[in-house]
């Protein structure tokens, strides 16, 4: 009975959220973002030498063979410092889906080029998720007809991975289909929508007939992103506390007043027990998979809410600097605006938490 | 009770529509600054010539000279909105009646009658880095030099900065006297050499506000409005009438048809989203809480025709206003799912990112114009009678 | 436009307000509930020398014919007081029931007694807003057979205002049926089971085939029940405040704390904008008809969240005194608790809302 | 992160199942207090000899002798519980400790062994009507008379005073002391002449909590803990300990299991409660809420197992763990609708109306052992590291 990070899990955060706090500070993450760049090669390439990109694939496959629980740390700290990389479709989603459902040669052709950082995959799913407009996609022979809209980390990546309208899995070339950027509030992330016209397309074999590894990529990617709220969360509570120690008013600083205070505390007091929701949702995926998709479930819809809460508080301890571009605050708060509506809003994640322990 | 208008408002409410109906050929675009071309300035004069601008600002400062009558203001209010006419204004809404209260003759003459044209546009200079919630704590200062004032200084939060012509500014003139009695309450130009401003870029992504540095601003003494060290009660005026506006139940009520009607257009698996009923309930709390303040600003109104002090029920508009857009714009993004994060522009945005950048600029409104922790002080203490904290002499921690 | 209460309304306030503080202190309200009272006679008296029972009964009728919002300001002052007599049901919904939907000779029957506090008329139609178990009346030629379940002012009454499952209405007399009194939080109120076999009744006649008047009369007892809470949270407030002012700890009264401030500052910022909605609500019942189910509807779930809220805080701002027996608190707080649930506790009631406005 | 339990601790579980089976005919029923008949005094000896109760309080007061081992207490705690079996006790868990860490060896050897077997039961004497939040400002007073303290005042909040046959109790023995610096703590019988027990109803209905009054009762001058105006520091270990138990993850998730067993059994319109999707979501919103912290409190556990500081997991759990239970009962009532308002006794009650109960009691705990305001400035000075409120020397207002 060990409720906690190992030797080696307090090594990898501490080696990812140093490297991180050193290569992305806030003035790089707005230059990025000035220029539109939502996946900075050079910050990548740390982290893909680190071994975040291959987290999840195995040694053999050029990755570092970690867990769900260590990919969530890495989350955490991307989110800790909103920095622009593509991960949660990339890193996380594709090869869930690759190793539960791609032939031995495709996990071979593609993981270890995903490890290095040399390729980038795109995940589009959300159709699955709620299906909005004419979004669906339709296979015939080996090619694809249709859209997927919100295409997570769509704009950067070399390949796609989709869904078609049985849940069926499989990959195309960025280069084969028309892709538009659809802009966000998070300058930070890209999603893009994408048109197939009879697109040329490799299915997973695995995925055939098979829903499961669709659900376990969402599973892996709503805990990612509930990760990514922790880590911007906590940022913003940080920000927060040192903003209340430091700024003035009426000749005291502003956290002795109690209405701050309490603002402060009620952050930390929401936020704590969200760290270990989210350790356990990851740790299930593998350790506990009875359990997996309904703790995915509310560790995405439960970080939703406490998010939104402490990225409004945050701000509002700010006072209106918080609401001014120069702290820089809300690249956090639409960071957590992002994650919370990305792979389903907190009503639709809860309403898959009832079917998932048979109450519907 | 009785909610008709009686037959000489309805009488009044016909003229309006009249008016609007015969003239708005001749109004300008609904939103926008200053006379542009020429076509503001034509119809903020015929608005006044009618009296449905400046309509109490006397004659002889360039208003139609009515007596005050909320009941016709609101009916004038309300055609106009629902005409989609642009309104007419009464120069600037914090500084002329502060100068008409408390200003000299001279005073009068110089700023009024252009400021209610439209020639003459204001800025605010009150708050400072410094000074947010404090803001008599304010630092700017003015020295006096011969027959000047020499500012030195910063203020933010400066709405319109870039465009205002004129300044009306709170300034630390005297600084060995207590925080409240040290303050000035100076107009110049913007013109003004050693004037600079900066945007201030929100997290909205535009800048509505701007940052205005001072160095050796040399304003003449006689720009003063009432007396030196009074600034601050002369200023007090000018807040009251600018916390007004913000929370308007009409706005709340506007923005929840928004929402009903992004909810039956919008579908999500091919349901419209008020079909599913988490959100519809959620949807139908906030029409309780939207009704609720719709019908308090109807009392308050009411108050206020009897010019009788309408109270709490005027005291809370601005917390529960704010706070309840806020909650609208947030189950408009909820609902929307993904649809939700869309901003600034492309196919897939649904009501031009409205929801968006409302969620935020409320935000804005809860922390600005009095962070609702302020407000829910002043509740306290003004309307509830609850003592205030005790004052520290001395800084402490 | 003159949204305010007329001279007149003032003066019923006033007079009906200052009858039940004399009245109806505490003590009696204490002294009135341990021994099991529900309706006393001495305040009930009083109050109808003041019209209150027959307060919409026609002047012909031996009432004083006034409308909605004046039966509402004597809701909110019961509330305010928390008194332990019965006014919803027999003065309200059975008159509302009697006037829409009685005969002539009903009404002659009835209402002069009603109004005079001669006859207490209990009205059970619970199961038309949530059927439960196995209630639900049936009629048969003049007889009806079945269950109702919590019969408002119902232990109290000589007589019984019912609806069949075809929301047509009966009067039957309380001597005719099984009558079980239900214990319930409030003591301050009396609400029965009722069974029925084969019970002669009397049906109202504008009731068949219409449901109009059911609808009717559950809108006004809603508008009545929301006017309640409005009294009794009115109170609370009040109470918190005098409480905030007087109470000392850490050398300063508490109310000096932003914590404490800022309680009450949230419950008067809720609990003030409700007196309008009340109002708009009580006077459309008559005066706006298109919009009386909605207007009810609001007031009832609006009032019940925000009387919640205060009796909550109010309770908080009290601190360990709040939660003893000591200060009667508690009373308010459990009125409170009632309102809410009955009639249609806040969920049911809003979906009303929605079908109202042809949402659903 | 390994949420299997090691061989050794699976075999100790084990070991705890096969007592229960063999000795649960033994037990007394699940709850109850004092040893009755003399079967809850077996009971416990029987646990002491097995290390299942008093597991490391020193044998030669009474105790197990064990070495502290959360893990074990964990295992004991979860298996008599899902056994339904009535767990042992280690005494009176705020005043043993007390005695043990500072009481001199006479006091040790008169107050634990019998409190541990359960013949001797305690209240505690802390709250004061006029020091509820600022328990430090007491004023029942202890004047030294001859080899006796002499006692005035009046106690609130003392649960089971009526049953209790001794109290440890904080007086002020130095009145003209700092306020912190002038408090003994002192046990003594319940039976002492002077005192008089007042049942203190509270808005549940049940007399849970006493008042107890103090007139001239006369303590001997040893039956002191720790020295004479030391009693403040004394007092703080209990309360650490007293402040635990409260908004315990383990009792959140058994109602969650009884909620929606309730949703699920329920219906209104011949529809499940748990059908109805509005009512669900909010059920599973606070199943989100209960797995947090209960997995919060698996990250505690772990952190005591280490003999880590958890901090602000721990700090947190009281405030969110009433919260919570509280927000349950909430939605429990709202979901049985007229139902929920059911109370006491009677043919419709549902789970013997315990939801309403518990709605009133779990905020009687929200307010009560500091409440949810202390707890938040709590959190925010000694987690957070946020400054403290300055102090006032003279009353204020």
């Amino acid at each position: 009975m060990d409720f906690a990070l190992t030797e080696e899990q307090l090594m990898l955060q501490e080696s990812i959220g140093g490297y991180l706090r050193s290569a992305c500070p806030l003035d790089s993450v707005r230059e990025a973002t000035e220029v539109g760049t939502t996946h900075v090669p050079k910050i990548a390439a740390g982290l893909a030498e680190l071994g975040a990109a291959g987290i999840l694939i195995p040694e053999e496959l050029g990755g570092v063979g970690m867990g769900f629980l260590e990919a969530a740390l890495i989350s955490e700290a991307l989110g800790s410092v909103i920095a622009p990389v593509s991960f949660v479709a990339s890193s996380v989603m594709a090869p869930v889906a690759l190793l539960g459902a791609g032939s031995q040669d495709q996990r071979e052709r593609w993981l270890p080029r995903v490890a290095s950082g040399e390729v980038l995959i795109g995940v589009g799913i959300s159709e699955h998720i709620g299906r909005r407009e004419t979004d669906g996609i339709f296979a015939d022979d080996d090619t694809l007809t249709g859209k997927a809209m919100f295409v997570l980390d769509g704009m950067d990546a070399d390949t796609l991975l989709v869904a078609d309208n049985e849940a069926q899995l499989y990959l195309v070339q960025a280069s084969d289909v028309t892709r538009n950027k659809l802009k966000t509030i998070d300058r930070t992330r890209s999603v893009a929508e994408i048109v197939l016209d009879q697109t040329s397309a490799e299915i997973l074999p695995g995925s055939v007939n098979n829903r499961k590894h669709l659900n376990d990529m969402v599973n892996a990617g709503r805990v990612m992103l509930a990760a990514d709220t922790l880590g911007a969360a906590g940022t913003m509570l940080e920000q927060a506390i040192e903003y209340a120690k430091e700024r003035r008013q009426f000749n005291r600083v502003i956290g002795s007043f109690q209405a701050v205070k309490h603002m402060c505390s009620e952050m930390a007091a929401d936020l704590e027990p969200c760290r270990s929701l989210v350790w356990y949702a990851a740790h299930a995926i593998r350790a506990i998979p009875d359990e997996a998709t309904l703790m995915a479930c509310h560790a995405k819809a439960h970080l939703a809410e406490t998010g939104r809460f402490v990225a409004r508080k945050a701000t509002e301890v700010h006072g209106g600097m918080g609401f001014t571009d120069l702290l820089g605050l809300h690249y956090w708060f639409k960071r957590i605006g992002f994650d919370r509506q990305l792979l389903g809003a907190p009503e639709v994640v809860r309403e898959e938490a009832a079917v998932a322990q048979g109450w519907i | 009770m009785d909610l008709a208008y009686s037959p000489e408002y309805e009488q009044y409410r016909m003229e309006v529509r009249q008016f609007l109906d015969a003239n708005r050929d001749q109004s300008p675009p609904p939103y926008g600054r200053g006379n542009g071309d020429g076509k503001a300035r034509d119809w903020q004069k015929l608005l006044i010539e009618n009296g449905y601008a400046a309509r109490t600002i006397p004659k002889e400062y360039g208003g139609f000279g009515g007596e005050p009558d909320i009941l016709k203001s609101h009916i004038i209010a309300q055609e106009f909105a629902s005409a989609g006419v642009r309104p007419g204004h009464s120069g600037d809404n914090r500084l002329v009646p502060t100068v008409l209260e408390l200003g000299t003759e001279d005073q009068k003459q110089w700023l009024v009658p252009p400021t209610v044209r439209g020639d003459m546009i204001w800025c605010q200079g009150y708050s400072e880095p410094g000074s947010g919630s404090d803001l008599a704590s304010l630092s700017t200062r003015a020295i006096v030099d011969g027959d000047d004032f020499v500012i030195n200084g910063q203020k933010i939060w400066t709405s319109g900065a870039q465009h205002a012509d004129m300044i009306f500014c709170l300034v630390r003139t005297e600084p060995d006297a207590p925080k409240h009695q040290g303050i000035s309450y100076l107009v110049f130009s913007m013109d003004t050499p050693g004037i600079e401003v900066r945007p201030l870029v929100t997290m909205t992504g535009e800048a509505t506000f701007n940052e205005v540095f001072f160095t050796d601003v040399r304003v003449p003494k006689h720009q003063i409005i009432g007396n030196r060290g009074e600034g601050w009660f002369v200023a007090n005026n000018t807040l009251k009438h600018e916390r007004e506006g913000l929370g308007d139940p009409n706005q709340a009520e506007n923005r929840f048809r928004e929402i009903v009607d992004l909810m039956q257009r919008e579908t999500m698996d091919s349901n419209r989203l008020i079909d599913n009923p988490t959100y519809r309930d959620r949807l139908l709390s906030l029409q309780g809480r939207m009704l609720a303040m719709k019908f308090n600003g109807m009392r308050v109104l009411t108050s206020q025709i009897k010019e009788e002090e309408p109270g709490l029920p005027r005291w809370i508009i601005k917390l529960q206003g704010c706070e309840l857009n806020h909650q609208m714009a947030a189950m408009a993004i909820d609902s929307m799912g993904e649809l939700g994060i869309l901003y600034d522009d492309g196919p897939y945005l649904r009501d031009q990112g409205r929801w968006q950048q409302r969620y935020m600029m409320d935000l804005g409104l809860i922390i600005g114009g009095g962070t609702a922790q302020i407000q829910k002080n002043m509740i306290g203490e003004r309307a509830l009678g609850l003592p205030k904290e005790p004052k520290f002499e001395k800084p402490l921690n």
